[in-house]
């Protein structure tokens, strides 16, 4: 008997999949950034809208671009399943709301260009993208990284129209001081460098933070919405409870610890959870995939040294808020503790040694 | 359950997948007997292990069950004739594998008649020796058929040595589409009670323990019914969770023992055989019948007549596939032929295909159900790393093997992976992790190989170096020899002419 | 005791060698290529740095101030810094002659590794006694190292990554640093 | 001046003293890796990789003037182990390895001269003068010194037909 010829080359097992797919998994962290994000163009108005369009718009060309230059041959799949998109989501809630429009370019370039990019496209990068643009924007370019404005429902201004909103985003038009302010953290630190004590400084700062109702980034805006948004990924399984506990933590415990000590030098637990990036980070930096560890152990370590750093960097550092840094450390850090957090292979002890074998009777 | 499986899920105890099982209709229909098809193709190798060895000519008639090829080697299985006939040719046939290689295979045409040699059936099996049941058995050529093909004897007679002192029955079935122990619990649950004592008494264990998929209720309620009477075998349920029926899952979920790497599960006192198996073995003890057929399960979107078919081993999946009414429309939305379950059977490449006795199942997918597409980059994601039931770092170990780093990949464990495919069912990436693992064994096989063979190259070069020596070192000792007759030769004509000198004087 | 908590954490974090004050490029771009090998050339540069700390800190406060041959310095420091690789050459090739065959060229050229000779200097510029100098140097050998393992791990990733061909190999390591230096900014103007 | 001098002198003198002793003590013997590596070799001294023999390639391998793939009949096998003894990276897909060949004899162009049976470094060819030669099969390692001896090209390299034991998966298209 002849055999047939065989016309496809052979695959092996599973011949079935479970169906989940990349885009969906971009889609449902996009879905859950939505809410906080909408309540963001409510809070910030037109200017926050352009600065958010703009980063993703960025983000998506340049990531066409450096495909199209690197001759990628499967640039409209990879474009479509979202993660430039969301990189450029993310750095947009994490800049100031009413930065220029140079700033949303500039760090949709870096994020995609040097943050991923350069290193093989999605998955291969080692430092999360939204993070990179962030670090960079904010050291080279800390004015315009640090210019926070009131949240119009509490500004004493109106709120600019759609055409005043362009000419702000596109620096023809300054932005009123009016409705500036400094973020809770920044004023801390200033407050501090004055030699006054937080106590005093920062009376019933925590409660507004819950509604977004004082000056921040963009994606800071109401504490409650973020948290919604994450507990959505959790409950989709999208992302693990074990990296945000280990954030949240990780902040909470030494913050508490030095608030008991002393009051006056150091923020209470409640007011570091809120403030800043912190929930943001938590949920949906933390989490990246590709830049954190593999294992739920490595993950809680991960977290852990995330929320650590960025309090150790808020309390101690040059810098008022210490996410992206800390992020960045622990992005570092990623693949040492993927060598040392391994799980157990069945049958094997810890170090990968065959487990004993019983003697027998 | 809802909340259990949360706190499974908080602790880390979460390996496995739940994939959709499918295992419906086709297991609610009742066994159909495929008849006798004209010619059934019979590889020797058919079982892990060495092949069999043929012990049959050409043209020669044989009777159904009658010794076909003989086992050689420790680790081996007979063939039996499944039908009476003639042997028209020892040539070879496609093996049930992805390659599309051939085996060789026997050739027998069936007479119709379909009629036993004679059987040597016993009716009092515990009154047998341990090791007499092990012969029988061996000789059965009864293996495994959950799906490895183990020489079952071997097993049996290797945990009867090692003082086993658990009996584990898989009756997991954990692959979806798959029903056929399904169907053999409801069917023939007494026989597999019976067949679960008389492995019992061959093996010396104390306890039989049958761990059935709770997705299976009626098998479990005809299993427990069965058992129902006996103090030592015990039916439990086990969550059904794919790869469930993996030997080492199995015995980690039901005796809460773990089986050491590079072990078998003989050296914590457990012997493992599918429900399958129980019931051969029977037959072999009780009627003496070797293992000419098995119960398979024919499924997939594009069978027209899904269900549970006995065939005889031998018998080509084309022809099975005809019985169960022929694809759909003439096969037009195939995509893909398989032996075996969805997780981890073969794909084949075509349907001219023997049953060998390790077949549970014949598929024949649409493209929806294979849901292939080209793979994105892997996005680090870890859905792998949670699903592994191994423990091990299927993405890690896929980056390695993509840079042909073979070697940095056993490191992490690519040796420990037992091809559940897990890894690539989740894989949001739709990563053929599996492949790489297996190309991966593959090339370090070859590499073995390889190895072995330099090691050959070097003994074999100093063979020659001595013989060479040992050439050169006689030719020396021959030319000194030669130069010392010579010599002597000389001297002693010159003494001579000396002589003759003297005298001429 | 929290100042020399301080000292060492300043020294390895906030003024790390390698991402702050640019010394010692040469073995991080040169031998991070394997944690395992990192970590040797890690220990080794940190054996010299300590104890090439302690001897010019003896040569330098019992033998040159004392005689007025301040102008000696930099030779008496790379002789001692010499000897002192020399040494550990020796003493590697011995040991773990899979570690001398990894480290390569880069084990002799710690005598010209900058972080050595410049923390050596550095002690002598701020006049720390020698326990402070030993520490100095500790600290010093801790961020390099610290470094130095961190950044191998990123390139072992970065080896499994799809690096588009004009980037591969140098490039992108030296992207990978520049991101980690920016990383390490975080730490810029902590004080406790 | 002379304190300067002297100073110098006698710091380099204690360090030279001192680096001389503890060369005596920590001096190495040869080379180990060599020695490693040619354990590692066939040691067929087939010459297919332009040294005198196997320990002449280890040497060249481990001071770095021949890549770890110089050796054909080694293959990926030994390539990957050597890298991996060595701590190199390598490229193993410039390593032609279509699977192992052998010699083959056309009985019919054979004249029986036995030039190839001299050559052969593991004695796989036999057959006597005058008499068609055979190779063995299990003894030729697939060096081909035999085939540029043969005078009348009847020995050529076949590949070994692929079987169920030596298939190997093909690795999954890059993504």
């Amino acid at each position: 008997m002849t055999p047939l010829a065989i016309t496809t080359p052979p695959v092996a097992s599973p011949h079935a999949h479970g169906g989940n797919s990349v885009g969906r998994t971009m889609f449902r962290v996009q879905l859950a950034l939505l809410p906080a994000t909408l309540y963001g163009f409510w809070l910030y108005g037109w200017p926050s809208f352009f600065l958010w369009l703009l980063c993703i718009l960025s983000c998506v060309g340049s990531e066409a671009l450096a495909l199209k230059l690197t001759g990628s041959p499967r640039i409209r799949a990879t474009l479509l399943d979202g993660s430039a998109a969301l990189t450029g989501w993310l750095l947009a809630m994490t800049l100031p709301p009413w930065a220029p429009w140079w700033v949303a370019v500039l760090g949709g370039c870096i994020a995609i260009v040097i943050g991923k990019q350069v290193f093989g496209g999605v998955g291969q990068n080692v430092f999360n993208p939204a993070m990179v643009a962030r670090v960079a924007l904010l050291v080279s370019f800390p004015l315009p990284l640090t210019l926070w404005v009131l949240p119009l429902p509490m500004a004493t201004l109106p709120a600019p129209d759609f055409v005043a909103g362009l000419r702000i985003f596109l620096g023809s038009l300054p932005v009123p001081d009016a409705i500036t302010g400094a973020t809770l953290l920044g004023h801390a630190k200033t407050e501090l460098a004055r030699g006054l004590d937080l106590g005093q400084a920062l009376a019933a700062a925590p409660a507004t933070s819950w509604l977004g109702l004082r000056p921040g980034s963009f994606g800071e805006s109401a504490a409650l919405l973020i948290l919604c948004g994450g507990l959505y990924l959790l409950l989709t399984r999208v992302i693990t409870w074990q990296a945000p506990l280990g954030v949240l933590a990780g902040v909470a415990i030494p913050a508490a610890i030095g608030h008991a000590l002393d009051p006056g030098r150091f923020l209470g637990a409640e007011a570091q959870l809120l403030s800043g990036a912190l929930l943001l980070g938590a949920f949906f930096i933390a989490t990246d995939y590709v830049t954190s560890p593999n294992t739920a152990t490595g993950q809680l370590i991960f977290g852990l040294g995330i929320g650590f750093l960025t309090w150790v960097i808020r309390s101690f550092g040059g810098y008022p808020e210490g996410m992206a840094f800390a992020v960045l450390l622990m992005n570092a850090l990623t693949p040492v503790i993927d060598r040392f957090v391994k799980p157990r292979i069945l049958g094997r002890d810890r170090r990968g040694k065959p487990l004993d074998q019983p003697e027998k009777a | 359950m809802g909340l259990m499986q949360l706190f499974k899920q908080l602790a880390g105890d979460d390996w496995g997948v739940h994939p959709d099982d499918r295992k419906r209709p086709a297991a609610d229909r009742p066994v159909r007997t495929m008849p006798l098809p004209a010619r059934l193709y019979l590889p020797l190798q058919q079982h892990l292990g060495s092949p069999a060895r043929p012990v049959v000519l050409v043209g020669q008639t044989v009777l159904k069950g009658e010794l076909i090829a003989e086992a050689q080697g420790a680790v081996s299985a007979p063939i039996h004739a499944p039908t009476s006939g003639t042997i028209v040719a020892v040539s070879e046939v496609t093996a049930p594998h992805p390659s599309g290689l051939t085996l060789p295979a026997i050739i027998l045409e069936a007479d119709g008649r379909d009629q036993w040699c004679e059987l040597d059936g016993c009716a009092d099996p515990f009154a047998l020796a341990p090791a007499e049941i092990g012969r029988r058995v061996a000789a059965a050529g009864v293996v495994g058929l959950g799906g490895a093909a183990f020489p079952s004897a071997v097993k049996l007679s290797g945990a009867a040595r090692s003082q086993v002192t658990t009996l584990v029955i898989n009756g997991g079935e954990c692959e979806p589409y798959l029903s056929c122990d399904d169907r053999l619990m409801r069917d023939a649950a007494a026989a597999i009670v019976d067949g679960i004592r008389i492995m019992r008494h061959a093996c010396g264990a104390r306890l039989a323990l049958v761990g059935i998929e709770d997705n299976k209720p009626e098998a479990i309620a005809a299993m427990q019914a069965a058992a129902a009477g006996q103090a030592d075998i015990e039916v439990r349920p086990v969550p059904a969770r794919y790869p469930m029926g993996s030997e080492k899952q199995l015995i980690q979920v039901l005796t809460g023992k773990e089986v050491p790497a590079d072990g078998r599960a003989f050296d914590i006192g457990i012997l493992v055989h599918n429900v399958g198996t129980a019931l051969a073995v029977r037959a072999a003890i009780r009627e003496g019948k070797p293992l000419i057929s098995r119960l398979l399960t024919v499924n997939g979107n594009c069978v027209a007549d899904p269900g549970n078919v006995e065939v005889r081993i031998g018998t080509l999946a084309e022809d099975v596939l005809a019985f169960a009414g022929g694809l759909k429309g003439d096969g037009l939305g195939l995509a893909r032929r398989i032996v075996g379950g969805p997780m981890m059977g073969m794909q084949i490449p075509h349907w001219r295909v023997p049953v060998v006795k390790g077949s549970s199942g014949i598929l024949a997918l649409d493209a929806a159900e294979v849901a292939s597409r080209e793979p994105d980059p892997c996005i680090r994601c870890g859905s792998c790393v949670k699903a592994c039931p191994v423990g091990l770092l299927p993405l890690e170990m896929s980056a390695r093997i993509r840079n042909q780093a073979y070697a940095d990949a056993v490191d992490i464990g690519l040796k420990d992976c037992i091809a559940c495919g897990c890894c690539a069912y989740v894989c949001p990436s739709k990563i053929p992790l599996v492949q790489y693992f297996v190309h991966a064994k593959g090339e370090l096989a070859a590499q073995e190989r390889g190895k072995l063979r330099n090691e050959a190259t070097r003994k074999l070069a100093l063979q020659r170096q001595e013989r060479l020596d040992r050439e050169a070192r006689e030719k020396a000792e021959a030319a000194a020899r030669r130069k010392a007759e010579r010599e002597a030769a000389a001297a002693a004509k010159a003494a001579a002419a000396a002589q003759t000198v003297e005298a001429g004087t | 005791m929290s100042e020399i908590l301080l000292l060492l954490l300043s020294t390895a974090l906030v003024n790390n060698v390698v991402l702050i004050k640019f010394l010692g490029l040469c073995p991080v771009m040169g031998v991070s290529k394997s944690v395992d090998s990192a970590f040797g050339m890690g220990l080794a540069t940190t054996f010299v740095l300590v104890l090439a700390s302690a001897a010019s800190w003896m040569l330098d406060n019992w033998l040159l101030q004392p005689l007025g041959l301040g102008y000696l310095r930099i030779l008496c420091f790379i002789l001692v810094i010499a000897s002192v690789v020399q040494f550990t050459e020796m003493f590697i090739k011995k040991s773990s002659p899979g570690l001398y065959q990894s480290l390569g060229i880069y084990l002799p050229l710690i005598t010209t590794n900058c972080a050595v000779l410049g923390v050596a200097l550095l002690n002598v510029q701020q006049q720390y006694s020698l326990f402070k100098s030993l520490l100095y140097g500790f600290g010093s050998a801790l961020g390099f190292t610290l470094v130095l393992l961190i950044f191998a791990g990123l390139r072992e990733r970065v080896a499994l990554a799809r690096v588009p061909a004009a980037f591969a190999g140098a490039p992108v390591a030296f992207i990978t640093i520049s991101l980690l230096a920016l990383a390490f900014m975080g730490f810029s103007g902590l004080n406790v | 001046m002379l304190a300067a001098v002297l100073s110098l002198t006698l710091l380099g003198a204690v360090l030279g003293v001192v680096l001389g002793i503890a060369s005596k003590f920590l001096s190495v013997e040869g080379n180990p890796v060599v020695d490693e590596l040619i354990a590692m070799m066939p040691g067929s001294n087939c010459g297919q990789c332009g040294f005198p023999g196997c320990s002449g390639a280890a040497a060249a391998i481990v001071d770095g003037s021949a890549p770890p793939t110089c050796c054909p009949p080694g293959g990926k096998a030994l390539a990957s182990a050597i890298a991996a003894r060595l701590g190199l990276s390598v490229d193993l897909s410039g390593l032609a390895d279509d699977g192992p060949k052998i010699a083959l004899v056309a009985e019919e162009l054979c004249i029986g001269c036995c030039r190839c049976s001299k050559v052969c470094p593991t004695d796989a060819i036999i057959g006597a003068a005058k008499q068609v030669h055979n190779v063995f099969r299990e003894a030729c390692t697939g060096c081909a010194s035999c085939v540029e001896k043969c005078p009348t090209e009847a020995l050529s390299m076949k590949p070994l037909p692929v079987t169920l034991q030596h298939w190997v998966m093909p690795r999954p298209l890059a993504a």
